[in-house]
């Protein structure tokens, strides 16, 4: 009895081969650089994280839905420089607010146009990646925004602050990460999303508001994109332009990492989360060790792809795949 | 709508969509820009087109396959660095002209092995392209800032940014280059078992397997071909600027996709042509260098640029739409 | 007389230095009733930028201006545009040395110069001696290199004992710069000064140090932005450059201008960046951008 | 019969074959004779197909070996099991889409010209000449995207005649088959047979196995349960031999007693698909829809369910005129649909069995805001006792069930519903007769308790069998209704050729 328990846990773990991954790097780094396992690091990475991780998060609902996401990097920084400018305008309230309002119409429109019009995502959201670049520059001008009063305003909670002594974007990023993962995995609409990314016509066939779910979880990802920028601008008390550039593409290999399926239908939020952390303690990891920036680059590539082929070799049971 | 399904042209327009959307924007730039319907714009805009769509040429394939690959933006500024680099080694200076040779070989060959290495990859690990080219966007961007140490390389030779600003007869050598380029490809994949395979591939990989087709190195072969033609971007590319640059071809990977894509390429695979990708190509290209001309201010290019994406899918829509009969899913 | 005088610039939106020389040019070709500008964006991409010169020249403008996305790479289209017998003027950073012949002048900041000024800040602020980090911008960008160029090389004349410990680049990110500090502050608990290439990095890596806790450490930057010039009014930024987008793009059009009515131009046409600290902050006033 | 000899083609020893959880395959011996064909029959997921694949070299075996001619060889792979000569007409379609019939026939195997081309004058006219072989109407040039499902397994089956194989294995070739494609299909079978070729031929249709087979062989549970000859045997003999018992086949028509109409169509019509379309159905009542492909009465179906707008007419149920703009109105309505195509329409095939039995009523298996994962397994349990779906556990992704246990997955599922009005397209497409007998009289099980019923169905005994009246179409037309009296096969056949009543008469 015991040992099949035994034996059924290996091979759980055996599946998991992305986890195993994480697990090696977490030792190798220590190993090598002394001030990469001290708990000041580690927070500090999990809280650079959070503002990939709180997108990925809803990318990855998108995905498993079967579509993309790309304009979630221009849209935090519109968001970002939303929430900042109007920051000292009309206060941090009011302005989370209005800033969280005009992302949500953001993702209304994502989802409009995949899923009630039925249009391809990867370029719906290419096209809206471009758009909201646009439309970003033209709210600021062009500028830069900034706080003024960085000290004494409470927005600085989300970013810098703490919550019962954790770092505020640590918990928030749980918080969400937990929440997302209870909704995809035990109500109705988490298996709702799940069937149409599966099998798209099936989830019709079974009375599933297919063009509903699609649009649902561009709204996700909007909102998430919205919290990551209070977090993003409340730890920069300021925002550029381009702040979330190339973030769609960081964003997805955090989610691909997690093992979620681009063909939809498949991924858990948790393991996004584990992805993320992935990148996020690579590129800390690399950076300690004081590589040039281009070593890193090349490592990281070294690194995505083991990790992932861990993983995959890991659930098919074989190192090489079969294909001919 | 019926009627314009029932005749050949029509059919042939709703199955390339894009070409209905390049006339409409033709006639729109031609009458409300002056600079716009002359001889010498449309040769800059074949110039202009030229990089992304050699890319989009080899893209397509993989794409048809069913993979993708985000590394090309990267392959083109390493290309580029070694063709500048190269030509102006001390090993070839007495070489006159023919110094470009070794260069263009160099460069040719790093980019087919890049593709080479990211096909063997997604091959014999079964991880997905896109995050093995991922990676290899930011590794071969790393190999080149190692190759150049950050630096911009410039050609001596001015015969090398001649050549990418001469001319065939009437028409720039590189416009020449980028059309053989897409008949070649188009016969390769319209009429070659290779070509054929590829949709197999995409369209349905198990029924391939069973059929005996060789997938992997089928594969190979094509994440090859799309390496060598961002390699041969990277060379035209620096060759119109005589230079090259470690930053060079930034983004240009979803661009391509998009053109790609446009062209009516399905990102599952199993579908797509070369006319359709050099449509997608030349849409992209007429829009620019139309915005361009009328100077409408930066941003709002962006934005004009991402709603007629998104209206050029919508036109599609309209033109594929089945109809009031059609099953509602 | 009416000229037409096409511009494109490198990568406008990017950051408030590059959309403030954009308003200050279109404002100052506006007030200039001989003037009719033509103003392009290349957006960061170096072939894009060629196209724009093509289409200029296509469209025969009178002169050019170039802020190029790199300084080697456009050489042949400006050849190209001489030939045309079009003048081109180059703004900002300079193209490479072979291309001197097709250019009618450069009008901009020195940037080697900027550089060198920062590293007398720092053997300023630290005394002589100590150990500090470097925030560069981003990787393969000509004021990048050419600032970190002039801050290295002026930092080892005029102080061997300030030691740069690490570089890393910021990609003129405050985010990125950010996170790039708070990991230096993890791996060294002797920092005593950070360069970073501008300020908007440069105030990114104050954000971590105060998060941290971290006192003690001389922040210097370039390109005075406004949140450095309130960082250094706080007294928590020792020093930076001060540049001014609006000078910048007014002699890029005035050099233009002067070329075209045929008057005398210096070649290198280089305007004032002066140092900025928390002393003589006064005689500044407060960047726009 | 033909010159039948005694040297196996074929011969298989000992395989075993198992995937996690499931011994797919136990020890499987049984041998094919050259010039035979073989049955091989068994129960949904007795380890037919994938003995098959084992052959056919897409899958390896875990023990036991394989012989041609007496020769034993290892089956590497698909391609290497066809150098061998063992070619396999897949159960499940696998076309390239976008690809030619010619392509797909020679797929893998394109003729080459210098270069690389491909030569195309060979390539078209060898496929022609397969194609008029199997008497197919469309060119070797059509696009296999634009073919219908029946034309798309002849593409499949005419990959079989490209070489010359010593064994070919049909797996469940007919099941999306036309009667008058089959009778080619058989003519094609039989001519492969008198030309020396082993035959494995697998189907769950009895009166085929009894035209068409030699010799037959049983598989049970992955087990191998004996060979018998065909012309010595019966079906009874056989059934026991499947599933240890026999079928009691009572014609099952004794009165009900008919309720009121539950379901009532007037004029409905749909652009080209069908037109004026009018009929009832009464609770407790069974209609059949007999026709041949493209008679239009999926469409009435997709209708009815809400996934279709019809041009002109009314449904009314109970007596009150509904509009139905989707499935999920069709649902609240009490409308279920059993789709026609169970990969494409009916399951999510990376899900679970429990998940996708549960998945139309999901929202209402809540307890808060969240599932409730007892009422799910218990809905599953019940639908798994009731229809004898076989599956190691609810977990399991229905895309690794048998064909015909994924079928009664996507039956339990709108069984599942209770609804008023239960529509089956199709619905022992790829079923064992176990199974088969034991859906039709779910079916008139569920009349009885007040359900009304649509059974849509291109198989005549079933909807002779299961039907109170039979509705004859022809080209989106009801050419004839019969009643459970009068209705017999020529009249049928008759109606649904597109001859009305009156004409016949
Ligand atoms: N890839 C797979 N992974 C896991 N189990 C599988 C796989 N393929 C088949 N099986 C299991 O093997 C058993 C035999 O399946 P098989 O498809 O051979 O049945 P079959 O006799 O062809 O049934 P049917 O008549 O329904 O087609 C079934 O229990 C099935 O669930
Ligand atoms: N390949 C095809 N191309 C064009 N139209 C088709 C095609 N196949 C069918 N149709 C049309 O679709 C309509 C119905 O087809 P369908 O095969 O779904 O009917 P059906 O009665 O449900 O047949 P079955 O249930 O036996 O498949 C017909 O009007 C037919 O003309
Ligand atoms: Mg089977
Ligand atoms: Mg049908």
């Amino acid at each position: 009895m015991a040992e099949t328990r035994l034996k059924q846990l290996g091979g759980i773990v055996a599946r998991q081969g992305i986890l195993i991954a994480f697990a090696l790097f977490l030792v190798g780094f220590a190993v090598f650089s002394e001030s990469f396992s001290s708990t000041e690091n580690l927070t500090s990475v999990v809280r650079q994280s959070a503002i990939i991780g709180v997108m990925a998060i809803g990318v990855t609902v998108v995905v498993i839905s079967g579509n993309l996401d790309l304009s979630v990097g221009s849209m935090l920084s519109f968001a970002t420089v939303m929430v900042v400018d109007l920051h000292d305008k009309i206060g941090p309230g009011p302005a989370m607010l209005v800033m969280l309002v005009a992302v949500l119409c953001l993702g209304c429109l994502n989802g409009f146009l995949v899923g009630m019009l039925r249009l391809n995502s990867l370029i719906v959201t290419l096209g809206m990646l471009s758009a909201i670049q646009g439309l970003t520059l033209i709210y600021s001008g062009g500028q830069n925004v900034d706080i003024a009063d960085q000290e004494g305003t409470w927005f600085a909670l989300f970013g810098r602050g703490e919550i019962l002594g954790i770092a505020a974007p640590i918990v928030m990023f749980a918080v969400l990460a937990v929440v997302m993962q209870v909704v995809m995995s035990s109500t109705a609409y988490g298996r709702r999303v799940y069937a149409v990314g599966g099998n798209p016509t099936a989830s019709v066939f079974s009375g599933i508001r297919r063009s509903r779910v699609v649009f649902s979880t561009y709204v996700i990802s909007a909102f998430c994109v919205g919290l990551a920028a209070i977090i993003l601008g409340s730890r920069v008390m300021g925002s550029q332009n381009n702040v979330g550039q190339g973030y769609e593409l960081l964003v997805l290999a955090g989610v691909i990492l997690g093992g979620t399926s681009l063909l939809g239908g498949s991924g858990t939020i948790l393991k996004t989360v584990i992805g993320v952390l992935i990148l996020g303690f690579i590129q800390n990891g690399l950076l300690l060790l004081g590589f040039a920036y281009y070593v890193q680059w090349l490592v990281t590539w070294v690194v995505i792809i083991l990790a992932v082929w861990l993983d995959v070799a890991a659930k098919r049971g074989r190192l090489f795949s079969p294909i001919a | 709508m019926e009627r314009l399904k029932s005749n050949r042209a029509g059919k042939w327009l709703v199955q390339n969509p894009i070409w209905g959307f390049i006339v409409i924007i033709f006639v729109f730039f031609s009458l409300s820009n002056e600079y716009f319907f002359d001889m010498r714009n449309f040769q800059n805009i074949l110039v202009q087109t030229s990089t992304i769509g050699l890319i989009a040429l080899g893209m397509t394939l993989v794409m048809i396959n069913g993979n993708i690959d985000l590394s090309v933006g990267a392959v083109v500024a390493l290309a580029a660095s070694l063709m500048v680099d190269i030509q102006s080694w001390e090993a070839f200076s007495g070489w006159g002209n023919w110094q470009m040779l070794p260069a263009l070989l160099a460069a040719l060959a790093a980019g087919t092995a890049l593709g080479a290495l990211n096909g063997i990859i997604v091959w014999k690990t079964g991880v997905d392209a896109f995050i093995v080219t991922l990676g290899a966007m930011l590794g071969v961007r790393g190999l080149v800032f190692i190759y150049t140490e950050e630096q911009s390389f410039f050609a001596m030779n001015f015969t090398f940014s001649d050549i990418g600003m001469s001319s065939v007869g009437p028409v720039p050598s590189l416009a020449v280059l980028f059309l053989i380029a897409t008949v070649a490809v188009h016969i390769l994949l319209s009429r070659t078992v290779h070509g054929r395979n590829t949709y197999a591939v995409g369209g349905n990989r198990e029924a391939a397997v069973n059929a005996g087709i060789r997938v992997g190195p089928h594969m190979v072969v094509n994440f090859m071909i799309v390496g060598f033609f961002a390699a041969l971007a990277g060379v035209t590319l620096s060759s119109q600027m005589g230079a090259s640059t470690p930053n060079l071809g930034r983004e240009y990977e979803l661009w391509v996709i998009t053109a790609v894509v446009l062209g009516g390429t399905k990102l599952t695979g199993g579908a797509g042509s070369i006319i359709g990708t050099f449509g997608g190509v030349l849409a992209i290209g007429i829009l620019r260098n139309g915005m361009n001309l009328m100077q409408v201010p930066a941003f709002y290019v962006l934005v004009i640029l991402g709603s007629i994406l998104i209206a050029v899918l919508f036109l599609d829509k309209q033109l594929t739409r089945k109809g009031a009969e059609a099953l509602k899913t | 007389q009416e000229y037409k005088i096409g511009i494109t610039q490198n990568n406008v939106g990017v950051d408030s230095y590059q959309t403030t020389y954009e308003q200050a040019f279109i404002s100052a070709a506006e007030a200039n009733e001989n003037v009719e500008a033509v103003v392009l964006d290349a957006g960061g991409d170096v072939a894009r930028q060629i196209a724009q010169i093509q289409d200029l020249i296509q469209q025969n403008v009178d002169a050019i201006i170039i802020w190029p996305t790199n300084g080697q790479a456009v050489v042949p289209a400006v050849r190209q545009a001489k030939n045309a017998g079009i003048p081109v003027i180059v703004t900002n950073s300079n193209i490479a040395e072979e291309g001197f012949d097709f250019i009618a002048s450069f009008s901009g900041p020195n940037n080697i110069q900027q550089g060198a000024s920062s590293a007398e800040l720092m053997c300023e602020a630290l005394d002589g001696s100590g150990n500090i980090v470097q925030i560069s911008g981003q990787p393969g960008y000509t004021t990048a290199i050419e600032r970190q160029k002039g801050f290295e090389d002026r930092l080892a004349e005029a102080c061997p004992d300030v030691t740069i410990m690490e570089t890393q680049p910021g990609d003129w990110n405050r985010e990125k710069s950010q996170r790039v500090m708070e990991a230096f502050l993890v791996k060294y608990d002797n920092i005593d000064g950070v360069y970073a290439g501008d300020d908007n990095m440069g105030v990114g890596a104050l954000n971590a140090a105060k998060a941290a806790g971290r006192e003690g450490i001389a922040f210097i930057g370039a390109t005075n932005f406004a949140v450095g010039y309130e960082a250094m009014g706080r007294g928590e930024y020792y020093g930076s450059i001060y540049q001014s987008p609006v000078d910048d793009a007014e002699a890029a059009l005035q050099t233009a201008i002067d070329v075209l009515d045929g008057k005398d131009v210096p070649f290198l046409n280089y305007f004032e960046t002066p140092k900025i600290t928390q002393e003589n902050m006064g005689e500044f006033s407060k960047p726009v951008f | 019969m033909t010159e039948q000899t005694q040297t196996p083609a074929l011969r298989l020893d000992g395989i075993v074959k198992t995937f996690p959880g499931v011994r797919a395959l136990d020890g499987v011996s049984f041998e094919v004779r050259a010039g035979e064909v073989h049955a091989l029959l068994g129960e949904n997921g007795a380890g037919k197909s994938t003995l098959m694949k084992v052959l056919a070299g897409m899958h390896q075996p875990n023990e036991g070996r394989i012989f041609i001619e007496e020769r034993e060889v290892t089956m590497e792979s698909p391609l290497h099991a066809k150098a061998q000569g063992v070619v396999l007409i897949h159960q499940e379609l696998s076309l390239a889409e976008e690809l030619t019939v010619a392509e797909n026939v020679y797929l893998g195997e394109l003729p080459r010209k210098r270069w690389g081309f491909v030569d195309w004058t060979t390539l078209n006219a060898k496929t022609n000449e397969i194609l008029k072989r199997l008497n197919c109407n469309f060119d070797a040039t059509t696009r296999v995207s634009d073919l219908s499902i029946a034309k798309k397994q002849m593409v499949e089956i005419a990959r079989a005649l490209t070489v010359d194989a010593k064994a070919v294995v049909f797996d469940e070739p007919t099941a999306s088959l036309t009667d008058a494609e089959k009778v080619v299909l058989f003519d094609v079978i039989r001519d492969l047979r008198a030309r020396g070729v082993g035959i494995v031929y697998i189907s769950h249709r009895m009166d085929e196995i009894f035209t068409l087979s030699d010799r037959l062989s049983v598989l049970r549970d992955g087990n191998y349960r004996g060979t018998l000859v065909t012309a010595e045997t019966d079906e009874d003999e056989v059934t026991r031999l499947m599933i240890g018992r026999s079928l009691s086949y009572e014609r099952n028509h004794e009165h009900v007693e008919l309720g009121e109409v539950a379901l009532e169509v007037r004029g409905l019509s749909c652009g080209s698909l069908y037109h004026d379309v009018s009929f009832e159905v009464r609770r407790g009542e069974v209609v059949g829809f007999y026709g041949l492909v493209g008679a239009g009465r999926t469409e009435i179906a997709e209708t009815l369910f809400g996934l279709r707008t019809p041009s002109a007419g009314t449904i009314l149920l109970e007596g009150e005129e509904v509009r139905i703009d989707s499935p999920v109105d069709a649902i609240a309505q009490g409308i279920s649909l059993v789709p026609e195509s169970r990969k494409e329409q009916g399951l999510v095939l990376g899900m679970s069995c429990r998940d996708n039995i549960t998945l139309p009523q999901i929202g209402d298996l809540t307890t808060g805001p969240f599932v409730s994962n007892g009422a799910e397994v218990a809905i599953y349990d019940m639908y798994r006792d009731r229809l004898d779906i076989r599956s190691p556990s609810w977990r399991q992704a229905v895309g690794n069930l048998s064909g015909g246990n994924q079928q009664k997955i996507v039956i339990g599922k709108w069984l599942a519903m209770k609804p008023r009005v239960l529509i089956v397209d199709e619905p022992t497409r790829g079923i064992d007769v176990g199974a088969k007998g034991e859906i039709h009289n779910l079916i008139r099980e569920l009349a009885k308790s007040g359900y009304a019923v649509i059974v849509i169905s291109s198989e005549m005994p079933e909807v002779l069998h299961v039907a109170d009246r039979v509705i004859g179409m022809y080209q989106g037309e009801i050419i004839r209704t019969f009643d459970a009296g009068e209705v017999t096969e020529d009249s049928l056949v008759q109606a649904i050729s597109g001859i009305r009543a009156d004409k016949a008469a």
